[in-house]
């Protein structure tokens, strides 16, 4: 980029955990996303935890003053907020819509951050800046290396859309902005069935069980729908689809219904011989910065744990 | 405060603004006027006495090379359309200079039939500004000369205009003095207002110049001119005073383009415009109502929602 | 100066015990302009009656106040009374001073005070007073029905029974509607067709009914008594006058493969069709958009092969003018296609169940074709996609309905109903095969309603599983549906060989562009709104239009049924008379000072407001005033109230009466 | 040597008065505004502002009650006002444009019918006029007639001096008559010099030509002209301290109620309105024609006065800029030409 | 039950604006369920709240009323569907203008009564009653009403006894 050109666009930018920690590929692939689209992105001072998920299964004040504190520091920069992680995405975007209807969790708020609640800023998904302030035409255009060919199950997740009077990103249960993405980047969207279910992420730690049968589920579901990959724009899924692949390919987890009490099935071994998973799954970014030509070792592809190399390759794409 | 920071910045891009915006004016008038385009075209003209200027109607491309802008052209013209010049309209369309709070007259006097905006050819004014009433003209437009409403305008730039004259210089933020007199009033207590509207309304000699110049005050048959029966006292004294302005600013509630003309005129330095405003920010309040430069259908008061506020009834 | 007389009623001792009416009666008549005043034990009795006639007659009053109990009770009374003594009666009013002071207070002297007040007050108002003569409005005693379901037939039949003209205009080209369409009908299981056919073959046959099908409204004025109905009749490209209605052209149309609207798609139909087999009328129309001569021009099959010659290509829209009396509006209702909606839609779609792309889901009026004798299939249960006969059902209800996040919070009251309905048909129809139904609540108040649904439960085997569905996607040829069951507390997954959703009853398409025409109002879901919800639950606000079935709202058959003979009811009354005598309390327009800035036009809950030009003699418009159409006004007066110069004036609430009354506090 | 009054012995005299139960009556700060009001002490008395209103109001009130009537036992009692208790009245502190404008109008309250409501008042007043210093380029006395010094229709004239205290002269017997009731507040000395008189824009009208122009043309463009944007209020006729039109209306109801006199003025569209609803006056072009004919020729036709004093009130206040002055000019410049 | 009757030094004149189809009929059911209250309440009636002229209730002041009251049916009971609608509108906004230049808006009250309600109408009369009567004379108004211009005043002591002694 030629120093001093102007920028498209400015954007503060709240990374939030996870893409300072195990999702660092989704925060090097934003930031250089942006800057092949010649979007400004200027991290936020001294920003810390959002508290998502669990801050508001404990505390609903403590959950909401981390936010609103998070969103007066984002005052300081210019431009609306960026969020790359659904889960903060969600929290920041409900923070707002719950300080708006009620005076007086606000004035609670306000008491806590000792200081007033900054509700103006307009918080926006990466998705959001992508197809609709850059635009799906402009991304169109911008496109460098069309990913031809790629086949992709876009997953959504839980929170991204939802409850719908909060994120206002999309259709609550039925959005198309991803696959209007890949459409724009050259990819083909699959049609497939689990793109709004959960993975589980909420009980990561407390009961892996579910969450190998959940993230199996949709795994399975986008395999068989014909993808090649999945996307995602949230941390914590890529989390669970990523990294557990290997254990459901250990110990696998029943086929079948899904009828029957779930939170009950706990840790099921598995066999040797049960269904194996290998499905690379990419941030929005990365796949987006990848079309934009952006070289490939500014992706953070090598840090993942199924490798999307061999695919990418194979495809002609790196 | 010494006496160059007291002047606003517009005094001193004074000449080349005004200039601009005359020439631009006379241009496009003459131009209508040649081609025939409008019969007439209702502007401002120059007063004898300095830093005046009387409105005007011009007929021929000779008379609008008179025409002029300035901060003296405090006039709201549209009341012309509606009163004194009715009859021009139906000789064919007339062109009318307009400021932003002028055009809010416009705009609800079309939303009340009274206009139709096919029969006009609306000339807007990116303006900064206009004397206030009584106020010293000789030195521009300053801090102290400037109309108390222009402090707190929001409608420098008209929307929906056929032409667009101007181009609006930087503007000062001024302290809204009306806005702080609006405040001070709703502190008081009852007791208070009642005695400084007494105090207010006692002046009056019912020169009716407020309705007068008001566009919106375009009834044949005044309210307080009717004696059978008779709604409101017609003599001068202070209680048919008082139920005059309270009528009238209820009549006006939902429909007054905020031009605060009434307030200017008032050879009694009433300030009627605080009524107007008030009802304004209520209207504003409760129903999301505010009057604005393009005509809208039903103003706050000949709609309703179903859920509107009801607290104060029980 | 008026010379009124003061009547104070003492109601035995209802009146008198608590207030002094002598003494009412007396300072009465101290009041100027009062020139009799008496007391009297009963002035409603027949002598007290005679006495405030001989009164009038004996001092040439020219009012009468008659100070008593609530004008609620005896206004008319006494009205009368003055009337027969020569009065106007809008010159006679009543003081309350029985529920609003004597049964109220019990200090004698508070009480005899307050009632001279009262007295003082209503003696002002009767100087102010007018005469009025009633408004009366001569009426046309025909009627149109909008729209040909068995809400407009069964209008338009008790009408013209009571042998009064109808005219029914139906937009498709049979009348019929969705009832022609269902299979069979609950709680009796009695075929929709065979009670429908015979009423439609009634309308088409009624002497005095003016049948036009493939029609719509195209301009509606006038008002009570007095519309002017201006009708569009498509053109059918059909003479109706020389078809025979043999079928030839029909079955020489090389055009064959058209979806059929009447199947919901299932079944095809010819260019040239008429939607089922007993449509009424028998006469084809031709689809223009499908038809190979209207777009390329070389055809005319159906031209040739016509003995009558009936077909006519050129044929073009007519528009027909019918004065009629009265309305009633029965356009029924859609359902609700759940498809994704457009963005600006307050409806939110349901993407997430996946139709219209998963060729297995369908909707309950697709289901009532599956499953009629006349449908796509002979009334076998076989789903689209492959023709196979599915073993396990899944129905759903409350698609779309009750569900706020989506933008309906109402329910279509008729789909718990009829989803039992079809899983017992469906259970009659394939015996081995399954029906499950995702439910909210199972309501079902009716007649016999509730046993029904327990039938469909008990008996036919259906598994009703009370929670909704998530998400449905095909797996293979299966559909798999996702879901909870709320009861047991599980996510449930059922393997789905074709799901049946009971959607929304909606409004139709254009239901608020026809209620503008007509000057009626409707909901936010473009439902009619009635005049009143308890009262009136079949006048629309707007003198002389009423509502049936399911345009008002969702409604099942024998609701629909009993609201259009109410309907009809109310039109013949309307017809019972030569001339509608109207309460002449209407506004008039004061057109010397209007100024036409039409507020009260805005305000008016009638639309009873009209623009009226005022032209000079060389026919120069002067100025445009507001009107008031007195056999439309209600009588409200809120244009007065919003009106800055009182321009108009409500009749028998005048200002000068209001303030002589304050006046006089 | 002049008789010479000092300010603080000028507000002296307003004390004096005032505890003599005298109505003093002179310019008074009222919020923004200055007014003629009654006077509670000399420190009410404000001397660097023109009224808003002119005085004439001292004689003929915005609104006064003439009688009050009731129907009692059938029978209209109507009850007149004592005017014989009308106080005793001093007018301090009008310039020559205002001082001179009473007497202006006695011509007219005492023609073929006497108002006593302003022959009372005006016999029970002294005034007190002062010449004026403070005009501006509405101003144009001159040009009727009077001037910055005019001491006509005032029984007692000030000068104000530099150095702050006034030269009186006394001009009728009821100045003398004051001067002596207060003789001690005033002192014998040399008159300084006069504060200098305001310039005037105007020059001199010839007053009689106009007149006979007017003669000649009750029809002419030149009205039409000139209402062309008139809006059609009072704010002219009521500020005027020579305009003296006034309605009589009837408050309350017919059978108690009050007859009351106040303004009224030929700029109203319903002023010389028949009960007909004909109105001979029908548009603004007539009432402005109106307005100038009744000034500068009926008045004088009649009582050989011209009924403007030259304020230039109504320019200031007229809503849309209308400059009698400049109109005024225009009819000398056609009356010129012949 | 008959509660004492109480002296009080000031009789407030209370006046009701009151639509005919709900508060006039409540006020009738009031009457004839006996229910009692004070009898300082003179009913205006009209067709609907939405014939109520903000003007009236001015006027109502003007000429002497201590206390109004306007009340009509509840939202969504008009009889002409809407009336009430405006009517709340157009109080709303008279209320807020009214407080402005200085009315003591508890003096004012707006209710909805139905034709059921006889025992609110009871409730809504009594209290504005008792308020009006603790809160003491409507003097703003009146004080207006004999008030002059300075000029047209007969404001000094003698003046005021000369108009008094008038013949």
């Amino acid at each position: 980029m030629t120093p001093g050109k102007k920028n498209f666009l400015n954007y503060s930018y709240y990374p939030g955990c996870s893409l300072h920690a195990s999702g660092r590929e989704y925060d090097i692939s934003t930031q250089a996303l942006f800057k092949a689209l010649n979007l400004g992105l200027k991290e936020v001072p001294d920003w810390f935890c959002c508290g998502a998920t669990p801050a508001h299964n404990v505390d609903e004040l403590l959950s909401l003053s981390l936010c609103a504190k998070n969103l007066s520091l984002a005052d300081q920069v210019e431009g609306d907020l960026a969020v790359a992680c659904a889960a903060c995405f969600s929290r920041l975007k409900t923070t707002q819509h719950h300080l708006k209807e009620d005076d007086t969790k606000r004035q609670q708020v306000e008491t806590a951050i000792a200081g007033p609640a900054s509700l103006g800023k307009p918080v926006k998904h990466i998705l959001e800046i992508l197809a609709r302030d850059f635009g799906l035409a402009r991304l169109e255009e911008s496109v460098k290396k069309p990913l031809l060919g790629l086949k992709v199950a876009a997953y959504y997740g839980c929170l991204l859309t939802r409850p719908p009077e909060v994120p206002e990103l999309d259709d609550c249960e039925d959005p198309s902005i991803m696959e209007d993405i890949l459409r724009a980047l050259g990819a083909e969207p699959v049609k497939w069935s689990h793109r709004m279910e959960c993975c589980g992420a909420n009980f990561t730690l407390s009961r892996p069980g579910v969450v190998l049968k959940l993230s199996n589920a949709i795994l399975k579901s986008a395999q068989e729908a014909g993808a090649d990959c999945i996307m995602v724009a949230c941390p914590l899924c890529h989390g669970n689809l990523d990294i557990r692949q290997e254990s459901i390919n250990k110990y696998g987890t029943p086929e079948g219904s899904l009828m029957g009490n779930i939170f009950g099935s706990d840790y099921i071994p598995g066999s040797e011989d049960g269904p194996r998973r290998e499905m690379p799954i990419f941030y929005v970014t990365q796949l987006a910065a990848l079309a934009m030509g952006v070289p490939t070792d500014k992706l953070g592809l090598e840090s993942v744990i199924v490798d999307p190399r061999p695919l990418l390759n194979e495809k002609d794409l790196l | 405060m010494n006496a160059k920071a007291e002047k606003i910045r517009v005094a001193s891009i004074d000449p080349s603004y005004y200039q601009a915006v005359t020439d631009a004016i006379r241009t496009e008038a003459v131009k209508l006027l040649s081609e025939e385009a409008v019969v007439a075209v209702v502007g401002y003209l120059p007063g004898r006495r300095i830093g005046t200027a009387v409105p005007g109607l011009v007929t021929t491309p000779e008379q609008a090379q008179q025409l002029i802008f300035s901060p003296a052209c405090v006039n709201n013209l549209s009341l012309y359309l509606t009163k004194a010049k009715k009859g021009v309209l139906k000789k064919g369309k007339v062109a009318i200079i307009a400021k932003g709070c002028d055009l809010r007259a416009l705009a609800g006097l079309m939303g009340e039939s009274q206009v139709k905006k096919e029969d006009i050819y609306t000339i807007g004014i990116a303006c900064a500004g206009v004397f206030g009433a009584n106020s010293d003209r000789k030195g521009g437009l300053t801090e102290a000369s400037i109309a108390r409403k222009c402090r707190e305008c929001t409608v420098h730039q008209p929307e929906g205009v056929d032409l667009l004259v101007g181009t609006l210089p930087e503007l000062p933020q001024l302290t809204a003095l009306e806005a702080q007199e609006l405040a001070r009033l709703e502190a008081l207590t009852p007791e208070e207002r009642w005695a400084y509207w007494k105090e207010q309304f006692s002046k009056c000699i019912r020169c009716l110049a407020c309705r007068q110049v008001c566009p919106f005050c375009y009834c044949e048959q005044c309210l307080c001119d009717k004696n059978r029966p008779q709604a409101l006292e017609s003599s001068p004294r202070p209680a048919g005073n008082t139920a005059w302005h309270i009528v009238r600013a209820m009549h006006l509630a939902g429909r007054c383009g905020g031009c605060a003309e009434c307030e200017r005129v008032c050879p009694m330095d009433i300030p009627l415009n605080l009524l107007n405003r008030r009802m304004a920010m209520e209207l504003k309040e409760l129903y999301d109502y505010e009057a604005s430069m393009v005509p809208q259908e039903k103003g706050p008061l000949t709609r309703y929602q179903e859920d509107d506020d009801q607290s104060f009834i029980k | 100066m008026s010379r009124i007389g003061v009547f104070v009623c003492h109601c035995g001792e209802n009146i008198s015990r608590t207030v002094d009416v002598e003494r009412v009666a007396k300072e009465a008549g101290d009041i100027p302009g009062v020139a009799f005043s008496c007391d009297y034990k009963y002035m409603c009795s027949d002598p007290g009656q005679n006495l405030l006639k001989k009164a009038v007659a004996d001092n040439n009053l020219d009012g009468v106040l008659v100070a008593a109990c609530s004008p609620r009770m005896h206004e008319k009374t006494f009205r009368k009374a003055a009337s027969a003594a020569g009065l106007n009666p809008y010159l006679c009013e009543m003081g309350n001073i029985r529920e609003h002071c004597s049964w109220v207070h019990e200090d004698r002297e508070e009480a005899t005070a307050k009632a001279s007040d009262i007295v003082k007050l209503m003696v002002e108002r009767v100087k102010k007073g007018k005469s009025l003569a009633p408004i009366t409005v001569p009426v046309t005693k025909k009627a149109l029905v909008i729209g040909g379901g068995i809400a407009g037939i069964q209008a338009a039949l008790d009408i013209a029974d009571a042998g009064h003209q109808v005219v029914m205009v139906e937009r498709e080209p049979s009348i019929g509607g969705h009832m022609a369409q269902l299979s069979e009908t609950f709680p009796t299981l009695d075929c929709s067709q065979c009670i429908m056919t015979p009423k439609m073959v009634d309308v088409a046959n009624h002497p005095n009914i003016t049948l036009y099908t493939f029609a719509e409204i195209e301009k509606v004025e006038g008002y009570i008594g007095n519309f002017q109905v201006t009708v569009r009749k498509k053109a059918r490209s059909v003479d109706e006058s020389k078809c025979t209605g043999c079928g030839v052209c029909m079955t020489k149309c090389p055009k064959k493969k058209i979806p059929n609207e009447f199947d919901q798609g299932h079944g095809m139909r010819t260019a040239i069709y008429v939607p089922f087999p007993q449509a009424v009328p028998n006469t084809p129309v031709i689809d223009r958009q499908n038809c190979t001569m209207f777009q390329s021009g070389k055809c005319g099959v159906c031209q040739k092969v016509c003995g009558p010659g009936a077909v006519d290509f050129e044929q073009q829209d007519t528009l027909i003018v019918e004065p009629v009396g009265a309305i009633v509006v029965a356009t029924g209702f859609k359902l609700y296609s759940i498809e994704r909606q457009p963005e600006d839609s307050p409806i939110q779609g349901y993407g997430e169940f996946g139709y219209g792309t998963i060729p297995d889901i369908i909707d309950g009026m697709t289901f009532e074709r599956l499953a009629s004798a006349s449908g796509p299939t002979g009334g076998k249960i076989l789903r689209p996609s492959d023709g196979k006969e599915p073993k396990q059902v899944v129905f759903i209800q409350c698609v779309g309905s009750r569900a706020r996040e989506k933008g309906i919070s109402y329910c279509s009251k008729v789909c718990c109903m009829y989803t039992a309905k079809h899983t017992m048909l469906y259970h009659h129809k394939v015996h081995d095969g399954q029906a499950y139904v995702f439910y909210m609540d199972a309501r079902t108040p009716g007649k016999g309603y509730d046993e029904f649904w327990r039938r469909a439960v008990e008996e036919e085997e259906a598994v009703y599983i009370r929670g909704m569905v998530s998400r449905m996607y095909q797996r293979g040829d299966k559909i798999v549906v996702m879901g909870s069951d709320t009861l047991v507390g599980v996510q449930v997954e059922i393997e789905a060989d074709l799901v049946v959703m009971a959607t929304a009853v909606q409004a139709q398409d254009g239901a608020d562009l026809l209620a503008q025409k007509l000057g009626i109002s409707y909901d936010k879901y473009n439902f009619y709104s009635e005049a009143h919800a308890k009262l009136k639950p079949v006048e629309c606000a707007t003198a002389g239009i009423y509502l049936a079935g399911a345009c008002q709202g969702p409604k099942d058959i024998p609701d629909t049924v009993s609201q259009a003979s109410a309907a009809a009811a109310k039109v013949m009354t309307l017809f019972a008379k030569d001339q509608l005598e109207r309460d002449p309390v209407v506004a008039k327009v004061n057109e010397k000072y209007c100024v036409g800035c039409l507020a009260c036009k805005k305000v008016c809950p009638y639309g009873a407001v009209e623009e009226r030009e005022i032209r000079d003699r060389q026919g120069n418009l002067v100025k445009v005033v507001a009107s008031v159409n007195p056999g439309v006004c209600g009588g409200c007066g809120t244009c007065q109230a919003t009106c800055p110069s009182k321009s108009v004036e409500l009749d028998g609430y005048t200002d000068e009466q209001i303030m002589a009354m304050i006046e006089a506090l | 040597m002049s008789l010479l009054i000092t300010e603080t012995n000028l507000r002296s005299l307003v004390d004096a008065l005032v505890k003599g139960a005298t109505l003093v009556v002179g310019p008074k700060h009222s919020g923004s505004v200055v007014l003629y009001q009654p006077l509670a002490a000399g420190s009410d008395l404000t001397l660097d502002e023109l009224p808003r209103r002119s005085a004439k109001e001292l004689y003929f009130p915005v609104c006064e009650d003439i009688l009050t009537f009731k129907r009692e036992n059938g029978k209209l009692e109507v009850r007149d006002i004592d005017r014989s208790r009308f106080p005793e009245t001093v007018l301090i502190g009008a310039p020559p444009c205002d001082a001179g404008s009473p007497s202006i109008l006695d011509a007219v309250f005492s023609w073929d019918y006497n108002d006593e409501f302003f022959l009372e008042r005006r016999r029970k007043s002294t005034i007190v006029g002062i010449a004026c210093t403070k005009g501006d380029d509405a101003c144009f006395c001159t040009a009727v007639g009077l001037a910055p010094d005019a001491k006509a229709g005032s029984d007692l004239f000030l000068t104000p001096l530099l150095g702050g205290s006034f030269r009186c002269e006394p001009v009728t017997e009821k100045g003398q008559a004051l001067i002596d009731k207060h003789a001690g507040l005033f002192s014998e000395g040399a008159a300084g010099e006069p504060v200098a008189f305001a310039d005037q824009s105007t020059g001199k009208l010839d007053l009689p030509k106009i007149k006979e122009w007017l003669n000649g043309h009750f029809e002419d463009p030149l009205w039409e002209s000139i209402a062309d944007i008139c809006v059609g209020c009072a704010a002219c006729a009521f500020i005027c301290p020579a305009c003296h039109c006034f309605d009589i209306n009837d408050e309350g109801n017919p059978d108690n109620g009050t007859r009351r006199k106040h303004w009224d003025a030929c700029g109203f569209s319903k002023f010389t309105n028949h009960a007909s609803g004909h109105n001979p006056r029908d548009i603004q072009n007539k009432r402005y024609r109106n307005r100038i004919m009744h000034k500068f020729k009926y008045y004088d036709d009649k009582f050989g006065k011209t009924l403007c004093t030259g304020c230039g009130r109504c320019i200031r206040a007229c809503p849309v800029g209308i400059d009698i002055a400049e109109i005024l000019d225009t009819i000398n410049k056609k009356a010129q030409q012949g | 039950m008959h509660a004492e009757k109480l002296q009080h030094d000031f009789e407030p004149k209370i006046v009701a604006f009151v639509c005919t189809w709900c508060t006039y009929a409540g006020a009738d059911l009031a009457g004839t369920s006996r229910m009692q209250y004070p009898a300082n309440v003179r009913v205006l009636k009209f067709p609907c709240t939405g014939r109520i002229d903000p003007v009236f209730i001015l006027r109502a002041f003007q000429k002497g009323a201590d206390g109004v009251l306007v009340s009509g049916c509840h939202p969504g009971d008009c009889h002409y569907m809407a009336g009430n609608f405006h009517a709340r509108r157009r109080f709303a906004a008279f209320r807020a203008l009214l407080g402005f230049v200085g009315v003591d808006l508890e003096r004012l009250q707006f209710s909805w009564v139905s034709a059921a309600e006889g025992g609110k109408w009871v409730e809504v009369v009594t209290e504005l009653t008792e308020k009006v009567r603790a809160m003491g004379p409507m003097k703003e108004f009146k004080a207006l009403e004999d008030e002059e211009q300075w000029s047209g005043a007969l404001n000094t002591p003698e003046l005021r006894e000369a108009f008094e002694s008038i013949t």
